[in-house]
């Protein structure tokens, strides 16, 4: 739920920011949604294992019995669900507010459509590796926006394309490739990181 | 010499250039110079307690 | 409380040889040998940092051993068949504090499965949290959130316990709960491995001490 | 075979690769320095003013070797990164975890120089040119990996989370080294085919491999020096070292 | 550091996000440096009371015999000295990277150096008032980011009115005068919201 | 070790008349009466959950009382003047895990004073934490991180000690050094106000008793 706030919130800072002239704001609506969407996921993955870390519970999981990459491809889903999800549901109205043409709006819906989710696993391999760590907060940040550099740049470049009417299929083509890979190999990343940050 | 120091009238870009990579270079050597003297700073204290540092008790 | 009488010879729950762990190269305890039984409770004793805490955790699995050789249950501390049958309990409960007791005790069932005879609600009412199920966890008082921990390990299926001081925080009641619980469980089988510092009225059937040099 | 699998080995275990590491650090360093200065004669002093640049050109000596360098340095990274994940040995996560501030630093001379020459070439310090950014990009990758190994209490599980982290970012590599060529439309000014490997001209190509030869020895005795730090650093306990602190040999 | 790291990576999503067009991101580039820095600010701010709440160190801060509008003095000025300075020093650069003209940075930093210890004492206010809640991270987002609305309005306006050749004056002082009047209100708001916040 | 021979009568610490407290209407503890004066130590006894940590949060302040009056030196609790004089140790310690021993102790120092004849190195050597003083708190076990906690206590000037559980994670010399703490800060007059289970080696000189029921 909060995210999501925070979201509408950032994006209304736009209009501030750079006033309200309406010509430049429909140019940038795409990407500065985009940057949004993927900031207040960002926000919102710190707390998924921070929380566990700190009162035990992340290390309960570990040495349950239940294989790791199941437990860890729920939480995935789980935090997917509860942060993107609803980021989603408003990205088109925020997109509107900022005023992207209507065509664009289902390209952007499938471009967050797909980048969500592969930012989702990437961030969740990442945090994993933090776990053992105390101080996770910025860290993670740096860590993981140099990586969703590319996927930033394949969601803006059908956002872009679409703007201008060019085909946008290739960028977001790419994107899906990208995350049918990552569906498969991120849990298994993900447990092997976890061993990592908490073995000796 | 003075023209060579001029740079064909690049002296602003060329001098800074060769200075970064020089001085970049100086503090990544320094920076291992310094963390060796702590290094050794700590185990000589170390060693100078005799024993292990996480007795407390059977040291007083 | 004596152990119960062995008709063949209950199956080894740990076996440490030369077991030692070391941190940064320096020594934390050092060479132990144990084992531990089916039906049996160990007790760790040792002042305050001889590295008891230290001991659970590589007996979980969350510490690599550093010089000798463990077993849990005849696997590798961690491996998926110790871990089937091992809890710890430590410092750190690992209760979710905005969740109710009740709710956290379903989370654990769903990572360790279920006892054959558990029922939430009467555990809840044998630690004495009878009007507390539906509490947040958050909360509760000190004591309080221990007895949920207690609650969950009487409820999963774990053969082997590891508890770190768990009489700490405790009523003189609660003290005789864990005693209990203890009790119950090496009756059943099960085996279960306790630090202590030892002020407090220890459970009586201990057939194991291992003693850590501070 | 034997031989070299026996020397492996050996070079595996702290003690005797600090003694080896000791031992051909001072090599290592003549070596860059003569290079270096013969270098920086060579493009400094011989070479000629360029036809097009005058003498900013001069900026390619210092430019291009740390450029190469930063790949080079993350590509060693990321190979002992992996080792260290996957066969766990000590002197492997020493070695990665070591050269990522080297890399760190020829990274960001890399950027610094490259933006002095953008200024008289393309007439500012900084454009979103995909080799620029993607540049930009690897020196954040390095301080994420950096970051995460000293975020860690223990330096050997700090290693292997980062080594990870490494080996994940490593697919920028390919992205920095061919950005060029994969957005060659789209930018200005594309640097590497600006010349063309056959175009330079010797009086150029000579220095300029003599300074990238250097850096290549300048990074092998970064490295001996930090290693060997590191090594005393982790172990601390071990005899071996105790007799190194004792033994007054702790210079350089 | 790190929130000085953490804007650097998120003003160089945004050429990622919008295209590299050189005369669109001069155009922006204002804009984005300032909602950039208050982002930055606002994760580390998070940081500044969670953890003393805890490990118990806010009650003892609280129960102390000093002067509670002291310490939280003390307390916005280290907070601002380490998260806010570094990022007044990256702040240039990033708008050079983006393109803002050289003529307006001395607009942009001035509108920082008065809008930066505005939002921290804004920030820890708030921060205190949500000392008593365990899930603060959002929550303070969410508080903050409507109050911050103003000071960013006023900030853009300076940077808008320089970039467009006018007068950039007023906005400015008026984020003077705001800035004087909270340093005098700020420790007792502080103090005040932290009663509120721990009481029951 | 019995309180020091009043010589005129010592100052009052506490009084507290028909406190009460409620939450949510809900009483916590029942009204209680009881008074403490320099050099004499309260024990306040009572199970899980029947209100012990609450008790000590509405005497330092930290949540306003239901019923009743309470004096904290003369003053209300939380006021200037109370505050200057008391302190209390939580179940949350309030040490910062990364800064050491001895740069909490400097914390704690700055935000309370400092006793007169206090020095940092010499209480840490005497809560057993010879070796310690630079370690991060984070890398203390966690009887060695009480042990700050205690050494905090001994070093700063405040009169009145609010104590919740002081002797859980120590070990056999922990326990004793908390009551030979205890004894010192009774001898120069100063008051303590401890919670116990009980089920410990308690402090001799005990004067009051508080007990709260479950
Ligand atoms: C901030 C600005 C710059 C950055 C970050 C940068 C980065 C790089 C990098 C990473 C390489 C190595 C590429 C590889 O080995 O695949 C490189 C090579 C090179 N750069 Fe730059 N560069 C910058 C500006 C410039 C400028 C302004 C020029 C000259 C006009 C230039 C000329 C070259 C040349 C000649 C090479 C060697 C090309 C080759 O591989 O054959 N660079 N640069
Ligand atoms: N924050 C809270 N919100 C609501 N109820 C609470 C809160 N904290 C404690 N309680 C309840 O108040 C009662 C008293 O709690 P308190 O922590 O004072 O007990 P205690 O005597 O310190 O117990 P213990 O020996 O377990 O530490 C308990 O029933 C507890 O459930
Ligand atoms: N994360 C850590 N990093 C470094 N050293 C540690 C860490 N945790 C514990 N230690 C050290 O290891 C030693 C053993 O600690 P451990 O927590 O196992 O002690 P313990 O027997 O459980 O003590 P206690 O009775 O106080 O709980 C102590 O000296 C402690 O300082
Ligand atoms: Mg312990
Ligand atoms: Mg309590």
């Amino acid at each position: 739920m909060l995210p999501v706030l925070y979201a509408i919130i950032v994006a209304t800072l736009f209009p501030f920011a750079l006033g309200p002239e309406h010509a430049l704001l429909a140019r940038i609506a795409g990407g500065v949604v985009l940057v949004t969407v993927l900031l207040a996921m960002l926000l919102a993955l710190d707390n998924v294992f921070r929380g566990d870390l700190d009162d035990g519970a992340l290390e309960q999981m570990l040495l349950s019995p239940q294989p790791l990459s199941v437990l860890l491809a729920a939480r995935m889903l789980a935090y997917w669900l509860v942060t993107a999800l609803p980021l989603l549901l408003v990205a088109p109205i925020l997109a509107y507010m900022l005023g992207l043409q209507p065509a664009v709006q289902p390209v952007l819906l499938l471009a967050l459509l797909l980048a969500t989710p592969l930012l989702a696993l990437l961030g969740i391999v990442l945090t994993a590796l933090t776990a053992g760590t105390r101080r996770s907060g910025m860290l993670l940040s740096l860590m993981l926006l140099p990586l969703a550099v590319p996927i930033v740049i394949f969601a803006a470049g059908a956002v872009g394309a679409a703007q201008q009417g060019l085909p946008w299929i290739a960028p977001l083509a790419w994107l899906a490739a990208a995350l049918a890979l990552a569906l498969v190999l991120a849990p298994l990343a993900c447990a092997t990181a976890l061993r990592i940050a908490l073995d000796t | 010499m003075d023209r060579f120091l001029a740079m064909g009238g690049f002296a602003m870009y060329v001098w800074p250039a060769y200075a970064a990579f020089f001085v970049i270079l100086a503090g990544d050597v320094l920076a291992t110079v310094l963390r060796r003297r702590r290094v050794l700073r700590e185990l000589r204290g170390r060693l100078a307690r005799q024993g292990p540092r996480r007795r407390p008790r059977t040291s007083a | 409380m004596s152990p119960p009488p062995a008709t063949s010879s209950p199956p080894l729950m740990i076996e440490a040889r030369a077991l030692g762990f070391t941190r940064r190269d320096e020594d934390v305890f050092g060479p132990l040998d144990f084992a531990l039984r089916g039906g049996e409770i160990g007790l760790i004793e040792g002042d305050n940092g001889s590295g008891k805490t230290t001991l659970l955790r590589v007996l979980a699995g969350l510490l690599r051993p550093g010089t000798g050789t463990v077993q849990v249950l005849g696997a590798q501390p961690g491996s998926e068949e110790a871990r089937a049958s091992t809890i710890i309990m430590g410092h750190l409960l690992g209760l979710k504090a905005d969740l109710s007791a009740l709710e956290n005790l379903r989370i654990g069932m769903g990572l360790y499965g279920r006892a054959a005879d558990a029922n939430p609600d009467a555990i809840l009412a044998r630690v004495g949290l009878d009007g507390y199920a539906n509490e947040a966890v958050r909360d509760l008082s000190a004591g309080q959130k221990k007895r949920v921990a207690l609650a969950r390990l009487a409820l999963l299926p774990a053969r082997l316990w590891l508890l770190d001081e768990p009489y700490a925080n405790l009523d003189r009641h609660g003290i005789a709960l864990v005693n209990d619980l203890l009790a119950q469980h090496a009756a059943a089988g099960g085996a279960a491995l306790v630090t202590s510092h030892g002020a407090v009225n220890f459970h009586q059937g201990v057939t194991c001490t291992v003693r850590l040099a501070a | 075979m034997n031989a070299f699998k026996l020397w492996y080995h050996k070079l595996g275990s702290p003690p005797y690769f600090y003694v080896f590491a000791g031992y051909i650090q001072p090599w290592l360093w003549t070596i860059a320095i003569v290079l270096a200065l013969l270098g920086l004669y060579g493009g400094l002093v011989l070479a000629p003013p360029d036809a097009l640049q005058g003498d900013a050109f001069r900026i390619i000596f210092v430019h291009v070797p740390a450029a190469w360098m930063s790949l080079f340095v993350y590509g060693v990274m990321a190979v002992s990164a992996f080792i260290a994940v996957i066969w766990r040995p000590k002197m492997a996560e020493v070695l990665a975890m070591e050269s990522a501030p080297i890399g760190a630093a020829f990274t960001l001379i890399a950027l610094i120089t490259g933006s002095l020459w953008g200024k008289p070439m393309w007439g500012t310090y900084w454009t979103w040119d995909a080799r620029l950014t993607s540049e930009l990009v690897l020196f954040f990758i390095y301080l994420g990996i950096i970051g995460l190994y000293h975020a860690f209490d223990d330096p050997r599980q700090g290693a292997r989370a980062a080594s990870f982290l490494a080996m994940i970012g490593a697919v920028n590599l390919p992205i920095v080294h061919y950005s060029v060529v994969w957005w060659n439309t789209l930018h200005q000014g594309t640097t590497v085919r600006y010349f063309g490997p056959s175009s330079i001209a010797p009086s150029m190509l000579w220095p300029l491999l003599l300074m990238t030869i250097a850096a290549k020895f300048y990074y092998g005795a970064s490295l001996m020096g930090r290693s060997r730090v590191a090594l005393l650093d982790r172990e601390r306990g071990k005899d071996w070292v105790a007799d190194e602190v004792r033994g007054g040999d702790v210079h350089g």
